[in-house]
């Protein structure tokens, strides 16, 4: 185990997957002379040279596209889209393309390749750049989607994502990236999709949640603790495929819920799952179950407004007191 | 003058492009008799009349190039290697189909011919031939990757940023646009600033050329002689054929929007009796010999609707199959 | 009233607005001489002419921009996208720009603009043609959503669309097209946004749907009505806004609800909307609010396959009947 | 042998262009020592090295003309006439700023001035300029639309559509890209197969030209010129400035790929003290007269500054605002 920050797991995990898999290789915009935007592949090109750590123009749908090209060539791609935002440029190649050329062409092919994208709200940057995209890609079958919170997970799932000979959609939270937490050596070490992680066990409510929202609820849980409310909180590290069984067991156990999500709440993701803990408890619910999301705006700019617009830990918070309460 | 066919290539090859013209021709024409019953469903984009330029340019490449298509793409998956039969199939819905009913017309894929694709999304196979170029540099190969689409292609953004990587990236692409005069009912000029086509590719500094669509032999040589260029220079280059589709753009369109004559200008040109005139002329083969590989192709299709029609359909069991590929470590598997 | 088809309801509304008001022009491919790939647009060339019924090059990206600035510089664009599969090669315009732009900008702007776009699927044009886009528009602030079941609300509707200060996504149904029904002459008939509309009054179960769903619904209903089961069934006519409003009155007074969406379910809209359901009735509801979603798989091409991954009627009246027998 | 300035244009507007420039540099030095402290947040890119283009572009312009640009905006916003201290308070997310404190260094906006926005999409503007241009044609009016962006933008998809469309259409777009040399980290040979980007515009039937981007008077007449042949032709043209930024792409990039011989050979031709010194040589002012303009400008920022840390923060009552145009027919309102 070694202390590392979000970001210094996914560049290890990048580091080792290109040290272990001549075809893996990374392109996109200033990955490699820059070493990306967020310094994620720092050192990469030093260590794998230009034929592996790839500089592209600033074409996003061909990013994607060429990526998946290569896939189907037997390679192993590894696509970083600078912000998730850019993702919208590329939404032909990622969803009417790399979603469905499998299904399409019969399984006669596959596309094993990941996109990362780091997104999410918080830093000021306004309505174009500071979306959470994530329904998007939750809502397309054919694609997996991985959205790590911690700096272990962002390892592991990044490797499993590498290796997958399926294509995923791995989101990282900007403002993850400085986040620590110990990280396992073992250049082995894979965290499986489909299998949430029960961060915290507790009694009297069920917080379901991914990426940065799951630190939130974490740190929601321990200041509910001092008010004597037992939280269990689910981090659900992919969102494709969805690991219902444990978003479901808990629900049942603690009979309240309540889904976080930092996109918007309109036609969000967070009512498919508040959906699913609804349909499969509807005898053993105790409360509604609540949802924590994302306001239906675009982002402002000025930090008074945009914090306003993110779901907080104290918005968390609040969202248990009402379940707790019996408040809708 | 003319170079005699024989001395560009031997007789027999020569038979084999009639063979795959004809082939293609009473392909399509069968297929149109299959919609109006109702055994083909769906959009159905027909190639009639542009049979020289996937005969020609697949006979100047070599089997393992990869080949890209959009969705006017049965001549090009069959005269590759695919079994007319699986095509039809694919078409028909059933599960022998070439993908099994999951693609349909507009989605043939053939790995084992390294036929990689029919896309329906105008532009859409352009990045992903780059890719696949990129990734034949990237493992040492030999090949090149031919990339066909439409004049009304040419206006996407992946147009631009495809040529602009591939030379860039100096990848051994060959574009290779079927200029058709219409993108749909809209004309080429209507269309495109520029409407010479080949002559877009001077903001991307890759060669390009115009060839006569409606020649066989031409889309050869030209195809070929490009093609050595991009495997030994590994660099993009760039062919405008020019060629004219008989039928509407779908089944479903009366193509009103051109004139009679413009019609008939182009079906004087016909590319197969055209070649069949010459392989008379230069005493390649004779009318009974021609008249033949007729009718083994009529027959060919025939069978191919034959076999498309007592196949099974797909079971509903066979539905999710090939969404995922299994994938322990992702912790999530399907049927395939 | 008059009796006409759907598609030629669209036209009239068309036709209205194009000679009510001189700053509505329509744009897209091949709208003008070819008069559609659907044949929507039929006659608008000929009435309105080649400066305000435009044909344009296949760029879709840019169809949306120029829309956006012609509706900046003061005109009323109403652009086709010639199916919404299409709309994600222009998602960047519609997502990034179109929904943002009067926000971003302080409200200092408006754009008063539609984009219509025909999509479902049912008709064999397998995984690339066959896309129900809604949720993705649905889960966008900065836009309207309108997706008429009906001749009478395409029309009114689309003329709302047009008449509107804001942007607004008009998705029509490929397969409803050919439906007919009776149509108001008025030309100023407008149907209001955020309205849903009761198509069917019920005891016993309360359907909500859109689109061809509520035809199908409506359809389901009618054969539910000979098994004794009296449904309630709600068109929504707009996505966003969406009527909450009667959604929960008829949820409340019937006790029980299927929410019927052709997206896919993974983070379909359904889930949000269902969710809305479970949170305003809890004490209320008899049994979980059902969602009836196409299948979470590409669209397969054979008409043996294809039409296990769209609702149908049938699917709808099995819905109801487990919500009426308490199944889950 | 150059043409002297006051051939070219009269001393007062000399004088005003020099200001210009000097309250650009002013205003963005003023904004890098606010973002240290902290007061900026965001993304925030500096113009320093590239005011020539702003300020002799907008001098080429009617003011009725319309402005767009990328995310490096602010001096164009003011160059156009909006007021720095709003501008100022915008960075700030005061809700006295430009765009409320909704849009921020990025979005700029100033309908009054017809400067129609700062889009931090790369090449999202293109479109919408062509869309502006469209409206303007449309209502018969006058005006020709200016769209900035940089070298980076010229391989995304909109550059390539929008270039196309604007000459089929007939529009009158005046395209300028700012050639910097550099998309964040990447030099532009690097991500173009044809550097020489007004080359790029061959495809399209496009004219085009290369200007000195350093030198204000050069890209002054470059632009007026090219204004008026667009607005009288109704046709696209094309102008690349060649220029270069001092700081880095952002304030968060030291911009070590750059090397130091390479930036200092630039900072010699800053485009300041280079058309300051042509104004004293040329006996236009006198370097009181200079010092004067400076010591103003600084001033103007330092207001500009105040008045955006004295401005109140927006309300969470107005963060609802500006989402929907209140639409009765809509059936939906929202508070603006
Ligand atoms: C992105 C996209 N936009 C629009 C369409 C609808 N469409 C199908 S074919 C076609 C015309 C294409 O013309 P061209 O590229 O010349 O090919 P051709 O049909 O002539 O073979 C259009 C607009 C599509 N399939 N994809
Ligand atoms: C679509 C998109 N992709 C990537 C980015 C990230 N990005 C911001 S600026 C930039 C470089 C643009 O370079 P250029 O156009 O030359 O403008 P300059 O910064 O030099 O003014 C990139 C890649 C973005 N904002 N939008
Ligand atoms: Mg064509
Ligand atoms: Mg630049």
């Amino acid at each position: 185990m070694s202390d590392m920050t979000y970001r210094d797991a996914i560049n290890l995990a990048l580091r080792e997957e290109l040290r272990r898999d001549p075809t893996v290789f990374i392109l996109g915009e200033d990955v490699a002379l820059y070493e990306g935007s967020f310094k994620v592949t720092r050192g990469l090109l030093a260590e794998f040279g230009a034929e592996r750590v790839r500089d592209t123009p600033i074409s996003e749908n061909t990013i994607i596209g060429v990526a998946i090209g290569a896939a189907m060539g037997g390679l192993r791609p590894v696509a970083e889209l600078m912000t998730v935002n850019f993702a919208l440029l590329a939404m032909d190649q990622l969803i009417n393309h790399m979603a469905k050329i499998r299904y399409m062409f019969g399984g006669q092919t596959m596309l094993p390749m990941v996109v990362r994208a780091p997104g999410g709200g918080g830093s000021q940057l306004a309505a174009q750049h500071s979306q959470s995209l994530e329904s998007y890609f939750m809502h397309c079958p054919g694609i997996h989607l991985a959205m790590p919170a911690t700096p272990a997970d962002a390892k592991g799932l990044l490797k499993t994502a590498i290796r997958s000979k399926n294509p995923v959609m791995f989101l990282e939270h900007e403002l993850l990236y400085n986040s620590t937490g110990s990280v396992p050596d073992d250049p082995e070490f894979l965290v499986p999709f489909g299998k949430a992680r029960v961060m915290r066990e507790g009694s009297d409510v069920t917080i379901v949640a991914y990426s940065r929202m799951a630190v939130l609820a974490l740190e929601a849980a321990h200041a509910l603790e001092q008010e004597g409310v037992s939280c269990e909180v689910i981090d659900l590290r992919t969102l494709a495929p969805l690991d219902v069984a444990t978003i479901v067991a808990s629900s049942l156990k603690t009979g309240r819920a309540v889904v976080v999500e930092e996109c918007c709440g309109a036609a969000g993701l967070g009512g498919d799952i508040a959906w699913r803990i609804h349909a499969a408890c509807f005898e053993s619910l105790l409360a509604p179950v609540k949802r924590v999301s994302g306001l239906d705006l675009p982002m402002p700019y000025s930090s008074a407004l945009e914090k306003l617009c993110i779901p907080q830990a104290d918005t968390i918070i609040m969202a248990v007191r009402d379940v707790v309460n019996g408040r809708t | 003058m003319e170079i005699k066919l024989q001395a560009i290539l031997p007789g027999q090859k020569l038979m084999h492009l009639y063979r795959q013209m004809v082939l293609s021709r009473e392909f399509e024409e069968g297929c149109a008799e299959q919609y109006t019953k109702g055994r083909i469903t769906g959009f159905l984009h027909l190639y009639s009349g542009q049979e020289a330029v996937a005969v020609g340019a697949t006979a100047g490449l070599h089997h393992e190039d990869y080949i890209l298509s959009a969705y006017r793409e049965h001549a090009q998956a069959i005269v590759r290697g695919s079994d007319p039969r699986r095509v039809m199939a694919e078409l028909f819905g059933k599960s022998t189909g070439l993908c099994k009913g999951k693609g349909g017309s507009m989605h043939l894929f053939d790995p084992e011919h390294n036929f990689m694709g029919g896309y329906a999304i105008v532009g859409g196979q352009l990045p992903i031939a780059v890719g696949l170029a990129f990734s034949s540099v990237y493992r040492g190969e030999d090949r090149i990757t031919a990339c066909f689409f439409g004049d009304g292609a040419v206006n996407q953004g992946t147009f631009h940023e495809s040529l602009n990587w591939a030379r860039l990236w100096e990848l051994p692409v060959l574009f290779i646009c079927e200029n058709n005069f219409y993108g749909i009912g809209t004309e080429v000029h209507r269309s495109s600033a520029l409407a010479s086509i080949h002559k877009r590719t001077c903001g991307y500094d890759i060669p390009s050329e115009k060839v006569d669509g409606m020649d066989v032999i031409a889309v050869y040589r030209a195809v070929r002689h490009a093609a050595e260029l991009v495997r030994e220079q590994r660099r993009p280059y760039f062919i405008e054929a020019v060629t004219y589709r008989f039928r509407g753009h779908s089944m479903a369109d009366p193509a009103k929007y051109r004139s009679a004559a413009e019609q008939s200008i182009w079906k004087s040109r016909d590319p197969i009796p055209a070649f069949a005139k010459r392989l008379l002329e230069e005493s390649v083969a004779t009318e009974t010999e021609l008249e033949g590989i007729r009718r083994e192709c009529t027959e060919l299709v025939k069978e191919a609707v034959q076999f498309a029609e007592t196949s099974p359909w797909p079971e509903s069991s066979e539905l999710w199959d090939g969404v995922y590929v299994p994938d322990d470590a992702v912790g999530e598997s399907d049927h395939v």
